[in-house]
């Protein structure tokens, strides 16, 4: 190909400058700095700024499973198709263990939590023994495999039907209540608290030499193990991170729902995580809440008004392919460069919100 | 140690199927020197790099790295041993400011200890600490915030012998440093490589007889598999046979 | 958004907080609204277009509702489940919604069910499972649909009955609830009329290739080939049948298909002497289906279906119901729906108050040769209809 | 001997899945490029078939016609955004290629509706064939047969042609073709633009059987995956021996454990990633 599709390829920092990114500078704001209060502020406001705190609420838990999926797509580079494995299992679990077990709500998605990380812990240990489209494929055939499963279970999952009557009992701690979340605005209170607590998680983590090494092993994998980094090591506790938040995601969904369906551990749910990160932009964690929002409202909107809005999604990600590989936040910083001359929370990853790395493949 | 060799190779052998790329090379690399290999295109210098790094199992013989046998230990396992390698075409994180190329070196060291997600890299400031060490040393310091992709060649080139600088290596693997340096480059690099040779064992793989025959302390010249001289340089200067190999190449 | 929605939401959220419960029921005194979850996007698109076509019929062609114009919303189900009861959700705790009614997807119906229970809601469906009207039933729910009992009764022993010398059948199930249902409905009546079921080969909802199956089957040489599976599964089974030459060699009998829209995805070629069953006719000769399908072709231009004749029928119940009850109270409207009489697209209609089923005609119907055709949609006779239902201690529901 | 026709029904299914795969496995091994559109155009080739069916009143034409006008589409789609994303890793690849899928369905779905669509399989070749106690559909051999044709000559252009010899040559450096005087972006164009081109032809021999909605790309994507993954991607034969094996094991589980089919498909793939990365039939 063209020399010049090559130069671009190699390097795409949006805006194209020479500021490379710098985790140091990241650090100085600390978890709690950079956009967290921008995002707690967000919090705050979406349930009146949306039609309703329920949609404000599905947002949030795609967005948390966003996070999920961006930490593994935009920070480790790895694009898994079987996100859903951990969002489905994630439902069922939590609500069997409230349904069969009478299980609180904290134990329950302690359950969650625990189950995702494990169940991605191992199917992440078979899929990073390969790399690129094999690697692809081996998450796609276990979000599969999974799907079969709880198709088959149908006396636990409810098979086809779903799972019906999922409780969303009390917030409770040693068998004292502290909540009530039967109210629509008390769940959505209670999903923003794990959301904005998950986002500084994330940003710890991020900020961690973990998530330094995964980002290393995105951007240049051999060098990462010349530098002595077992990197299949650290695409497996990528892995379960994101596993045990996409889990805990789906444990919320089945809550907000009180019903899992089936669907939740299809392949077309892997795709649609896949989608909103990448809408959102990857790298980026704003981009996640950015990516998940904007599908959640714009599939809303448009659903009533032209049935086939899914060219538009479709099309999206054809251009951000090809002009805005930082997503739509990616969009949002270089126009806050251009017109507002700084990016207020570029440190947190978004500067080199670009996605994978891009290598010219062999 | 019980002698002053970092690292030996005995009868160290990789095939290709019938095709012997290394054949049974005995290697002997003395603490502190600057050990070269040199050898024609085809001799099998880059394939005796794969086997010492890691990158490739050897199919004959064996390797010791202090005294203690590696023949089979993986890749990132040698660099928490105390190795650390260059790359022939440079290989750096493009996208990354060159103190986080520097301090992500730094922190290799740690292996499976960076596994840690619930610290800040704060935690550990003695890898900052080292990256600005090598940073000033390489005379980057300057460039501290600029990504490494956006170096010029020959920084590029300084960055990545500094990256394997930042593993706190006892043994430097060096795979062509020169390569593709422009000649205005090339002596601030074997200034470098000299230095280096007196704190750390360097083994350099080169192809520029220039650089090869001033920082050298022994040479090793490879032709087709095997080893076919070795001395200090003077010596391999003088010696026929590696005008012959290389004659022969250009014939 | 404009400005003045944000307002509203704001205001609602807000209130939400805040008000009590008797401040939130005066938000309530809008026209009787109903609200139709239909599939306009997603994989089960060709239902909801049609599906939306019935509802807005039955509510434009409404007149006057307690004193007002009865209202009309979509919800887009998007064929995805979870969506759908967050909208459902969104829909009562926003606007005060009560009425609903459709769905494709039986797991939607059955989960959003349940929410409009919890409020105190109606909604009425013409989805599939029996759990519906069985061990899921609840006060707010409502099924137009006969349950897969009914569909085998009157599609089996109809059959039998005309050719009693068919004694071997073998089945081909797709392998879920539902597919579960109509084969242990098949086996019970073939233990009943001592039909020799000489083999069933299970397949999974995805599959699309048949002839693994059929190989079976035809090895088996039955007399009639009972295919269960219904919308894609029974498309392509039957077409892959007709491929291996089975259609002259023994009767097929679908005894679950969706009807006229799916008969023309399929064509008279391949529809010829297979014998169908349904849950609607465009042809039955009723008052209400005749006014249906004159109404129908004046304004879509179209015969109806059974997504457009079930959720035509399904939004006028309501509405009639509230009419009758005089009021638009979620439990006066359900105590009026209890026990209904009315004359519906087949004939006389009963919601059975013990369940929340209705009790309505299943038909089984002969696909036509081209050349008898009348018109484009004349693809299949009426052979025979009836009402089958579970009765008695048959009846699973426990209304809660 | 009912296990034997459930063999050779499967080898019959499996030449199907060869014909579904061999262009995505084309496209992947030339030009290094995931087509995750591949269902898509498969589909297109379908809807294409249908219209030309009900225009001319002959299926043969539509064969004729049809396929080419996938591959026309595709070298559209080629020249205008696939060519400057080969350079970029796999990931964009899927991104871009599910995306030009989400389009295709959509305007499938506006054009031809939402509801599934029959072609009627056609004259003479509508009936059956008998072996011994079996009935074998007579448009199914002649699929066997056409796919056999049609596997030798996409054989015989990649092996034995210059156009075969130059793409291959351009798979392994671009640069070089580029130097012997040929244009690498034409070369890569068409490529591509076969590759398609069989999908669509896939779609269109397959329609008799398997008739048409907006919905099947997925479904025919995971099937031509598992095959070519199985095979050993960009390999040929890998495709053709994937294709047989996953037809075999398919027509076998449906008559011994059948709900298991899909999982023992995708399970093998897996394995087989596991064990051989390159496929069971692939080069390193």
């Amino acid at each position: 190909m063209d020399a010049n599709g090559q130069a671009r390829a190699a390097r795409h920092a949006p805006g194209g400058s020479g500021q490379g990114r710098d985790l140091f500078a990241s650090l100085r704001s600390g978890p709690f700095g950079g956009p967290t209060p921008a995002v707690a502020v967000l919090l705050v406001l979406m349930p009146f700024a949306l039609p309703s705190s329920t949609m404000a609420t599905e947002i949030l838990i795609f967005a948390t499973a966003t996070l999920a999926c961006n930490l593994l797509l935009g920070y480790g580079g790895l694009l898994s198709f079987g996100q859903a494995i951990f969002f489905g299992s994630g439902a069922y679990l939590s609500s069997l263990t409230m349904m069969r077990l009478g299980a609180g709500l904290l134990p329950a998605l302690l359950v969650a939590v625990v189950a995702g990380a494990v169940s991605a812990a191992l199917v992440g240990a078979l899929s990073v023994r390969r790399t690129g489209i094999y690697f692809v494929m081996m998450t796609l055939a276990f979000n599969q495999t999974a799907y079969f499963i709880a198709y088959t279970l149908s006396d636990w999952t409810g098979g086809d039907n779903g799972l019906l009557d999922v409780p969303r009992p009390p917030l409770a701690l040693f068998g004292v209540t502290l909540a009530d979340l039967s109210s629509a605005t008390a769940y959505y209170v209670f999903t923003a608290v794990i959301f904005l607590l998950i986002f500084i998680a994330v940003r710890r983590v991020i900020a961690s030499p973990f998530g330094s090494t995964l980002i290393a092993v995105r951007e240049n994998e051999a060098r990462a193990l010349a530098l002595g980094y077992d990197t299949r090591n650290f695409k497996i506790a990528a892995f379960a991170v994101s596993g045990a938040m996409t889990s805990l995601s789906g444990a919320l969904y089945a809550m907000l729902l009180n019903f899992a369906p089936l669907e939740n551990i299809q392949l077309s749910m892997s795709e649609n995580i896949v989608i909103m990160t990448v809408i959102g932009g990857t790298g980026s964690l704003l981009g996640s809440l950015l990516g998940a929002g904007a599908w959640v409202i714009v599939s809303d909107m448009l659903a009533e008004i032209w049935p086939r809005w899914l060219i538009l999604t479709g099309g999206a990600l054809i251009l951000i392919v090809l002009f805005l590989r930082g997503g739509l936040w990616g969009g949002v910083e270089s126009l806050m460069r251009r017109f507002g001359g700084g990016v207020p929370y570029a440190a947190d990853g978004a500067s080199d919100a670009a996605g994978p790395p891009a290598q010219p493949v062999e | 140690m019980r002698d002053s060799h970092i690292l030996t190779t005995e009868n160290l052998s990789l095939s290709y199927g019938s095709f012997r790329a290394v054949d049974k090379v005995n290697l002997r690399v003395r603490s502190r020197t600057v050990h070269s290999v040199i050898g024609p295109n085809g001799a099998g210098k880059t394939s005796l790099f794969h086997c010492l790094t890691g990158g490739r199992r050897p199919t004959g013989g064996r390797i010791l790295f202090k005294g203690e046998e590696i023949t089979n230990s993986s890749a990132h396992a040698r660099v928490g041993s105390g190795m650390a390698r260059s790359f022939q075409v440079t290989s750096l994180f493009q996208n990354l400011t060159v103190r986080e190329n520097l301090r992500l070196a730094a922190q290799g060291r740690d292996g499976n200890g960076a596994l840690v997600f619930w610290r800040s890299v704060n935690a550990r400031k003695e890898h900052a600490a080292l990256a600005d060490g090598i940073m000033e040393r390489l005379g980057l310091d300057g460039k501290a915030g600029v990504a490494a992709g956006d170096l010029s060649h020959g920084q590029q080139r300084l960055l990545e012998v500094g990256m394997a600088l930042c593993g706190k290596p006892e043994l430097l693997l060096l795979d062509e440093p020169t390569a593709g340096m422009g000649v205005n480059d090339i002596p601030m690099m074997t200034e470098l490589i000299a230095g280096l040779g007196k704190e750390y064992s360097v083994m350099l793989i080169e192809h520029n007889m220039g650089i090869v025959m001033a920082v050298s302390d022994t040479i090793t010249v490879m032709s087709r598999g095997g080893v076919l001289v070795e001395g200090k340089p003077e010596a391999v200067r003088a010696d026929p046979r590696v005008r012959e190999a290389y004659l022969g190449e250009v014939a | 958004m404009n400005r003045r929605t944000f307002l509203k939401t704001g205001l609602a959220a807000a209130s939400l907080l805040t008000a009590p419960p008797l401040l939130r029921r005066a938000l309530a005194a809008d026209p009787v609204t109903f609200y139709g979850l239909k599939s306009m996007s997603g994989a089960y698109a060709s239902y909801g277009e049609f599906a939306e076509k019935g509802s807005k019929l039955a509510v434009d062609d409404y007149g006057l509702l307690l004193g007002e114009k009865p209202r009309y919303v979509t919800i887009d189900t998007e064929g995805n489940p979870g969506r759908t009861v967050r909208k459902v959700q969104e829909a009562v705790q926003q606007q005060n919604a009560r009425f609903f009614g459709g769905c494709t997807l039986s797991s939607t119906a059955l989960a959003v069910g349940k929410e409009i229970n919890k409020v105190g809601g109606v909604f009425m469906t013409p989805a599939g499972a029996d759990e519906i009207t069985a061990s899921e039933c609840n006060k707010a729910t409502f099924r137009w649909t006969v349950p897969t009992y009914g569909a085998i009764q009157e599609t089996v022993r109809p059959l039998f009955a005309s050719n009693p010398k068919a004694k071997r059948w073998y089945s081909i199930t797709p392998q879920y609830v539902f597919g579960e249902a109509l084969l242990t409905a098949a086996k019970n009546l073939f233990a009943e009329l001592g039909i020799e079921h000489v083999g069933n080969s299970y397949h999974s909802t995805q599959e699309q290739e048949y002839s693994g199956y059929l190989t079976n089957a035809a090895a088996a040489n039955p007399d009639v080939l009972l295919i269960l599976g219904f919308g894609g599964n029974g498309a392509s089974c039957l077409r892959q049948a007709a491929n291996f030459g089975m259609k002259s060699k023994m009767t097929i009998l679908l005894a679950w298909t969706q009807g006229l829209d799916w008969f023309q995805s399929l064509g008279p070629d391949l529809l010829e002497g297979v014998y169908l069953g349904a849950q609607y006719w465009h042809q039955v000769d009723a008052p209400v289906n005749n006014a249906l399908v004159k109404r129908t072709r004046e304004v879509y231009g179209i015969n109806p279906n059974y997504p457009l004749a079930g959720d035509y029928i399904i939004t006028k119940i309501i509405f009639d119901a509230a009419a009758k009850a005089g009021t638009a109270d979620g439990a006066a409207v359900i105590k009026a729906m209890e026990g209904m009489r009315y004359e519906g697209p087949t004939g006389p209609e009963m919601i059975r108050a013990q369940d929340h089923q209705v009790i309505k005609d299943y038909y089984l119907l002969r696909g036509k040769a081209k050349a008898a055709m009348k018109d484009r949609d004349d693809l299949a006779t009426v052979v025979s209809s009836g009402k089958s239902f579970p009765e008695g201690d048959q009846i699973l529901c426990k209304m809660s | 001997m009912l296990y034997l026709f459930q063999v050779l029904n499967g080898l019959g299914l499996g030449m199907i899945y060869f014909l579904i795969s061999a262009g995505l496995t084309i496209i992947f091994g030339l030009l290094n490029f995931v087509n995750f559109a591949h269902g898509a155009f498969f589909m297109l080739g379908g809807y294409l078939c249908w219209s030309l069916t009900e225009l001319t009143g002959n299926f043969w034409i539509s064969l004729l016609t049809g396929p080419p006008l996938v591959a026309f589409l595709a070298w559209a789609a080629e020249v205008t955004l696939i060519r400057r994303i080969y350079r970029l890793p796999h990931t964009f690849h899927i991104l871009v290629t599910v995306g030009i899928a989400l389009i295709l369905q959509e305007t499938t779905i506006m054009i031809w509706g939402p509801i599934g669509k029959s072609i009627p399989v056609p004259d003479g070749l509508q009936g059956v064939v008998k072996l011994w106690n079996f009935t074998y559909p007579t448009y199914r051999l002649f699929l066997i047969a056409f796919t056999s044709l049609i596997g030798f000559a996409l054989w015989y252009l990649l092996e034995r042609t210059r156009f075969g010899g130059l793409v291959r040559a351009g798979s392994e450096s671009a640069e070089m073709v580029a130097l012997l005087g040929t244009n690498i972006h034409r070369l890569f164009a068409r490529t591509f633009a076969l590759g398609v081109g069989l999908a669509g032809l896939a779609g269109t021999l397959s329609a008799p059987i398997r008739g048409i909605h907006p919905f099947m790309g997925p479904e025919v994507l995971g099937i031509a995956f598992v095959v070519v993954v199985i095979g050993g991607m960009g390999s040929f034969t890998g495709a053709l021996l994937g294709g047989l094996l996953v037809g075999l094991v398919q027509s076998l589980m449906s008559t011994l454990w059948p709900e298991g089919a899909s999982l023992m498909i995708y399970g093998t793939m897996a394995a087989v990633i596991l064990l051989r990365p390159y496929g069971l039939f692939g080069r390193a």
